[in-house]
């Protein structure tokens, strides 16, 4: 087994593409070294990316926020402005783990990890961000939504990683949020997520929603359906009614340690209404 | 004589104050060495294979492979160790350490390597080659009994199991006095009910880990950590067939045990990979293997049928309690049959209880084994009783208490107990009557377990400058060389900061009983007092050949031998540092000590209350606060007493809600990990507020009774009356995790 | 398999160590350097024993590769002790009786120590929070978090 | 003579009697006595009881005395966490 730790991303692209065995990305590493212990990937070559430039910054772009690979949930959670304009995003980051892992651990990472329970997914896809993936045949950016594959797969191909996420502008009245359901206070993985953003014209109805839920199919389930039972109203309690059946119709979850399925397929429409309100309040319009 | 009160009324100086632990700054530096702590020159590194299947014949293991690889040094497999060892219990442990014929759970071991690195070792264990024969298995505690189920043993079952059962069925257990039937008859309401809970593990932070080095004289040396080193010496020298005097054990610091480590897993696979490698091997569980194969406790599936009059009298009590211990005989179920009602006063009471064999790892005791479930089963049915009734719990707990006198629902009478008295300032305290929100429910149990004595050993030496060292020979896992220290100081009358105890190796001292049955506080605390008080009579001999007076002229008092009687003032008073300046000229060495079976340890009871709050959308429950009531007999350090009333409601509280052993379809474990094995986290709890009650133990010199067992009975069912008020809706079923609850109140 | 060489700093001192690519820091610590203060429960970073401060984060050395440690900080508790002086937060630790069995103490100190570096007036429920990556077994929390609390106090006197 | 009060398994072992006399001044000779006299006992005998003396329990002091008025109670073999 080898490490390495290239400072740019073309030589990370080339030891990628050219490393003899499997070659492993280490951004936080938190999914990884837990899978490394338990002997699930034979890995060769270990790459480090925190030491490629630009992978640790935080940056403004185009009104949005380009977010390197390699920043941490703790990098995040104390970034104001960001966590001014995507509180739903951050608050999902910041539910993994503990403090510890908070230290390490990286949205792009939760996100290539692939697990069908990765908090920061549903908010990503809500957000509507856009993945920044780079490799041998260059640069291309592609939706969150079109990344994960299913439980442990990824759409990257091979030679390929992420190197940043991008969240795009905020506009005027709007607002996200995440909730997820485990059975303690903390230190589990998600029997439910779901994320809502919801835009709002000047007199207080929603004019744009998405809706996305985790944890309740094979990858994250962007709930078009219960996002149109919003539009058009005011978050009012009928609107609300239709996005908890519409959740819950949405949701394909499998009866597992964490949960059965009759559970997740009703707390998707809890987290939902709940989610919904607080995103409708972040947005401006009175809960 | 043992039959009398020991207990002396007296005012204490040092005894129930808090002095820092002698320990301390080695444990809050990192400096404590903890079983996987040690290493020695030439150390390897021990690895085990585990069996993938819940149970399967061992056909053949071929360990050539692993053998001829570098860097190997030793590989072990059940063929190494005695073909043959007669205790049964014994043989059990052998064969749990090491598999015979079948591997009988997922997780158990069938061979183990030595070799220069983890690495090493790791490359090894995928070279041996084990060839299984899939057999049918069996993790349910239900489907076990059934007699058509796949059987583990043949021909185990004791004699107290009637014919034509389960060969799963080890023991049937019976408890009680009066006549049922007739008590049924004279209730105003009679209720049945079914319980279940769901295995737990111990959840100690460290895991097992031990270093072994065999030398080719045939003396071993045996560092690990263990509730008992005494009983891994004397266990691995059973298994190994090796006399007990030529295997020194050392216990290292212990990260945690609560029954867990009362047994042997690692060490002697360590010492027998160690004799074949002639270099010391050391061997760390990973969490993982935790889980897998040591102590988990029982499940357990409880029917109890109790009848109650309208005035809240129990008229009669029946339980039936069927226990899974794992792939072996001895689950606990026989302690549970007799404390499901220890703290009731019942003319007429019946418990049976049924020792059940299934695909698990062997159960290990944890904190007061057996009678939590119990608990949960009787204090879930009379708090429904008396909801029924329109009684208020605490009153009806009150009006059948058990207290002096009463015939203990297990035989004996009790003599004086703390039940009444914890129910009591239960009602009193400002907990009881706080007022309550929307979904919000509160719950009380009361709980009880014995107190062990057993086989201790003191011995303690006058320094030449006059300080104090005492050496004791059971594993110090919460503070307990503080509270010896504090109990030799308080009996010679100098400060704390004066003695100094330590934990002796087997070399040091005689047979000790394990750091079990909350038994060292007690028994210790015995053996420590006594020795002392030989010490103290030395030195009042030594005084008395100074002044040259009788020696039963001279008393000691105050730190200091005095003349008494017609000497009295004659001679100034001789300090012990007076006394051990002289021990030289005087006779010698000074040092007083104490070998015991003590006997005679008291029983306790608590009474705990907790605030629930349920979010009826997805289930989830929030302790909202907890207070335990419990009888110590005497806090000798009220701080460590606190923390074993909090850490043992903690361990309840998570047992109740989410701590569970979850199987799937293939007889193998899903969450062998503090991931999805959710012991309860910082942010899951409140303070739990403590109430310490002393009602001295006439079997201690200061009352002392054990403190560390009786904490973890009443919660899961304080926390399940709880959670069912708040709900409105009754749950038999732990743990109460939100999937489970949230179905039960959408079944309501 | 040739091992890496890592430069590093510890507690403030200059330390050099090899190691294999995929071992752990806590591996390194422990093994290689006889810094065996930091504990390993779990090895899945569920259990907050192995806490330690690399550049300045909390996190756990079984998550960390020792190879990653190159040209960084890592503090450990065997740090925290400035000579003779144990830190408050030791202190109160012992002063509230906050252990029992003590494996999960060090984990404990040096993640309550990150707590009050950043929020040095924290409230009971932020610490609970913040510590909830560490598990304690035998104290119920109760005595822990009453230390952290009290020594963020005292800390803050100091000031 | 003591009287001996067993719990219900041992009792269903010697044909269903709760309590039996024995004659017995320490824990051996009861213990000793009982074997004899009950030899159905037999097997739980040697798997280990506890014996309570006036609600005190013991377990292996062959000299505990025992006065003719005792009360003594034969239980399960303990075990603790």
């Amino acid at each position: 087994m080898h490490y390495v730790s290239p400072t740019t991303t073309d030589e990370a692209v080339r030891i990628l593409s050219s490393a003899p065995g499997a070659c492993r990305i280490v951004a936080g590493g938190t999914d990884l070294l837990v899978q490394m212990r338990s002997g699930m990937p034979e890995a060769d070559t270990l790459l480090d990316i925190k030491r490629i430039g630009g992978l640790r910054e935080i940056a403004r772009d185009d009104g949005g926020w380009r977010i390197g690979a390699a920043v941490s949930g703790a990098e995040l959670g104390e970034h104001a402005e960001l966590v001014g304009e995507w509180p739903g995003v951050v608050e999902a980051v910041n539910l993994i783990g503990s403090t510890q892992i908070q230290g390490r651990a990286t949205m792009a990472g939760n996100l290539c990890n692939a697990s069908p329970a990765a908090d920061s997914v549903p908010a990503l896809v809500a957000a509507n961000a856009v993945v920044r993936v780079v490799g041998p045949e260059g640069v291309r950016d592609v939706p969150v939504l079109d990344i994960p594959a299913g439980p442990g797969k990824t759409t990257l191909k091979r030679g390929e990683f992420v190197s940043s996420i991008y969240l795009p502008a905020k506009t005027g009245q709007s607002g996200d949020a995440y909730l997820r359901f485990i059975p303690r206070t903390e230190m589990d993985i998600a029997v439910v997520g779901c994320a809502v953003w919801l835009a709002f014209d000047a007199a207080g109805t929603c004019t744009e929603a998405r809706v996305a839920l985790g944890a309740v199919g094979p990858k994250v389930i962007l709930a078009e359906e219960a996002a149109r039972a919003l539009v058009g109203t005011r978050i009012d309690e009928p609107a609300l009614d239709a996005l908890v059946a519409a959740c819950s119709a949405a949701a394909r979850p499998i009866a597992d340690k964490r949960g059965t399925v009759a559970f997740r397929t009703h707390v998707a429409g809890v987290l939902a209404r709940r989610a919904a309100l607080i995103a409708k309040n972040r947005a401006g319009g009175a809960a | 004589m043992a039959l009398d009160s020991k207990t002396e009324a007296r005012k204490f100086k040092i005894v129930g104050t808090r002095p820092l632990r002698p320990d301390g700054i080695d444990k809050v530096t990192g400096r404590a060495r903890f079983g996987a702590d040690m290493s020695a020159p030439g150390m390897l590194v021990g690895l085990i294979l585990r069996s993938p299947h819940p149970h399967a014949r061992i056909r053949s293991i071929d360990t050539t492979r692993a053998e001829s690889m570098e860097g190997v040094h030793a590989v072990v497999t059940r063929a190494d160790f005695p073909a043959f060892v007669e205790d049964e219990a014994l043989a059990d442990v052998l064969d749990n350490c090491m598999a015979g014929e079948k591997a009988l759970y997922d997780g158990h071991a069938v061979a183990a390597v030595a070799a220069t690195s983890g690495a090493v070792a790791r490359a090894a264990l995928k070279l041996i080659e084990v060839e299984y024969e899939l057999l049918a298995h069996v993790t349910d505690v239900d489907e076990a009994m059934r007699p058509d189920a796949p059987a583990l043993h043949e021909d185990r079952a004791d004699e107290t199991v009637p014919a034509g059962m389960s060969d799963n069925v080890m023991a049937r257990h019976e408890f009680g006095h009066g006549d049922i039937d007739a008590g049924f008859a004279k209730a105003d309401r009679v209720l049945e009910r079914g319980y279940r809970t769901e295995a737990t593990h111990q959840g100690y932070i460290e895991p097992h880990a031990c270093l072994a080095t065999f030398g080719s004289d045939g003396q071993a040396d045996l560092w690990c950590c263990t509730q008992g080193h005494y009983m891994v010496r004397n266990t691995c020298a059973a298994i190994l067939g090796m006399e007990q005097g030529r295997l020194r054990v050392t216990a290292s610091e212990i990260g945690g045990g609560f029954g867990g480590k009362t047994t042997v897993f690692l060490e002697p696979v360590a010492l027998m990979l160690s004799k074949k490698a002639g270099r010391p091997v050391k061997m760390v569980m990973g969490r993982a293997e935790v889980f897998r194969a040591t102590g988990p406790t029982a499940s357990s599936s409880i029917d109890v049928r109790i009848g109650m009059a309208k005035d809240g009298r129990i008229t009669a009590g029946f339980a039936e309690l069927r226990y899974q211990g794992g792939a072996y005989p001895g689950s606990p179920v026989d302690m549970g049959s007799m404390s499901a009602f220890a703290p009731y006063d019942l003319e007429h009471v019946k418990t049976v209880g049924w020792d059940v064999v299934t695909n698990r790892p062997k159960q290990a005791a944890y904190r007061a084994p057996g009678a939590p479930m119990a608990a949960f089963a009787v204090e879930s049915a009379i708090d429904e009783l008396a909801r029924e009734l329109g009684l208020d719990p605490l009153e009806v707990r009150l009006k059948n208490a058990a207290r002096e006198g009463t015939r203990a629902s297990y035989g004996p009478t009790f003599p004086a107990i703390g039940l009444e008295a914890t129910l009591r300032k239960a009602k009193d305290h400002p907990h009881w009557s706080a007022p309550l929100g929307p979904n919000q429910g509160r719950g009380v149990a009361c709980g009880f377990w014995f107190n062990f004595g057993g086989d201790t050993c003191v011995s303690l030496n006058i320094t030449p400058d006059g300080t104090v060292t005492v050496s004791e020979g059971n594993p110090d896992i919460g503070g307990s060389r503080a509270s010896m220290s504090m109990m030799a100081a308080e009996e010679l009358g100098i400060p704390y900061e004066k003695v100094r105890t330590i934990i002796a190796d087997t070399g040091a001292l005689g047979q000790n009983d394990v750091t079990d049955g909350s038994r060292v506080t007690f028994a210790v605390g015995l053996a420590t007092i006594e020795a002392a008080r030989a010490a103290k009579r030395e030195m009042c001999k030594r005084a008395a050949r100074i002044w040259e007076i009788e020696e039963d002229a001279v008393v000691w008092e105050d730190g200091a031998a005095r003349p008494a009687g017609p000497n009295a003032g004659k001679h100034p008073p001789m300090s012990l540092a007076e006394i051990a300046a002289v021990a030289t000229n005087t006779g010698g060495p000074i040092a007083g000590h104490c070998e015991v079976n003590a006997e005679g340890a008291g029983v306790s009871f608590a009474t705990h209350m907790v605030d629930t709050e349920v979010d009826p959308e997805t289930g989830a429950v929030k302790i909202l606060r907890y207070t335990v009531f419990q009888d110590a007999g005497k806090a000798v350090h009220p701080a460590y007493v606190e923390g074993q009333f909090q850490g043992g409601a903690v361990q309840g509280i998570g047992w109740a809600l989410n701590e569970e052993y979850i199987y799937g379809e293939d007889g193998r474990l899903q969450n062998a990990g503090f991931l999805d094995y959710r012991i309860p986290v910082a942010s899951d709890l409140p303070m739990i507020d403590t109430v310490i009650l002393e009602i001295p133990n006439p079997g201690h010199p200061y009352g002392v009774r054990g403190v560390g067992e009786t904490s973890i009975v009443p919660p899961l069912a304080a926390v399940a009356n709880a959670v069912s008020h708040a709900a409105g809706v009754r749950l038999t079923h732990l743990p109460i995790s939100p999937p489970r609850l949230l179905a039960a109140i959408g079944a309501k | 398999m040739s091992r890496i060489h890592v430069t590093t700093t510890i507690n403030g001192e200059a330390a050099e160590f090899l190691c294999d690519a995929g071992e752990t820091l806590l591996d390194v610590l422990r093994d290689r350097l006889g810094l065996t203060g930091s504990k390993e429960g779990c090895g899945t970073g569920d259990c907050g024993a192995c806490s330690v401060v690399l550049d300045g984060r909390l996190v756990c050395a079984c998550l960390v590769l020792g190879a990653e440690a190159e040209g960084r900080t890592v503090g450990t508790i065997e740090g925290m002790t400035t000579g003779e002086a144990l830190h408050p937060l030791q202190r109160k630790f012992l002063e509230h009786a906050a252990l029992q069995c003590g494996i999960c103490t060090p984990g404990f100190l040096v993640a309550a120590k990150a707590l009050l570096e950043r929020t040095p007036d924290p409230t009971e429920e932020e610490a609970r929070y913040w510590l909830a990556g560490n598990l304690c077994r035998c104290t119920g929390y109760d005595k822990i978090i009453r230390a952290v609390l009290d020594a963020a106090a005292e800390m803050r006197e100091a000031h | 003579m003591v009287r001996v009060r067993l719990w219900g398994s041992l009792a269903a072992a010697i044909g269903g009697q709760t309590e039996i006399e024995v004659e017995a001044g320490t824990l051996r000779e009861l213990l000793d006595t009982l074997a004899r006299d009950y030899p159905a006992l037999q097997p739980q005998l040697e798997r280990g009881v506890s014996v309570a003396i006036d609600g005190v329990i013991y377990n292996d002091d062959w000299f505990t005395p025992i006065r003719p008025d005792s009360e003594v109670v034969l239980l399960a073999r303990l075990k603790g966490g």
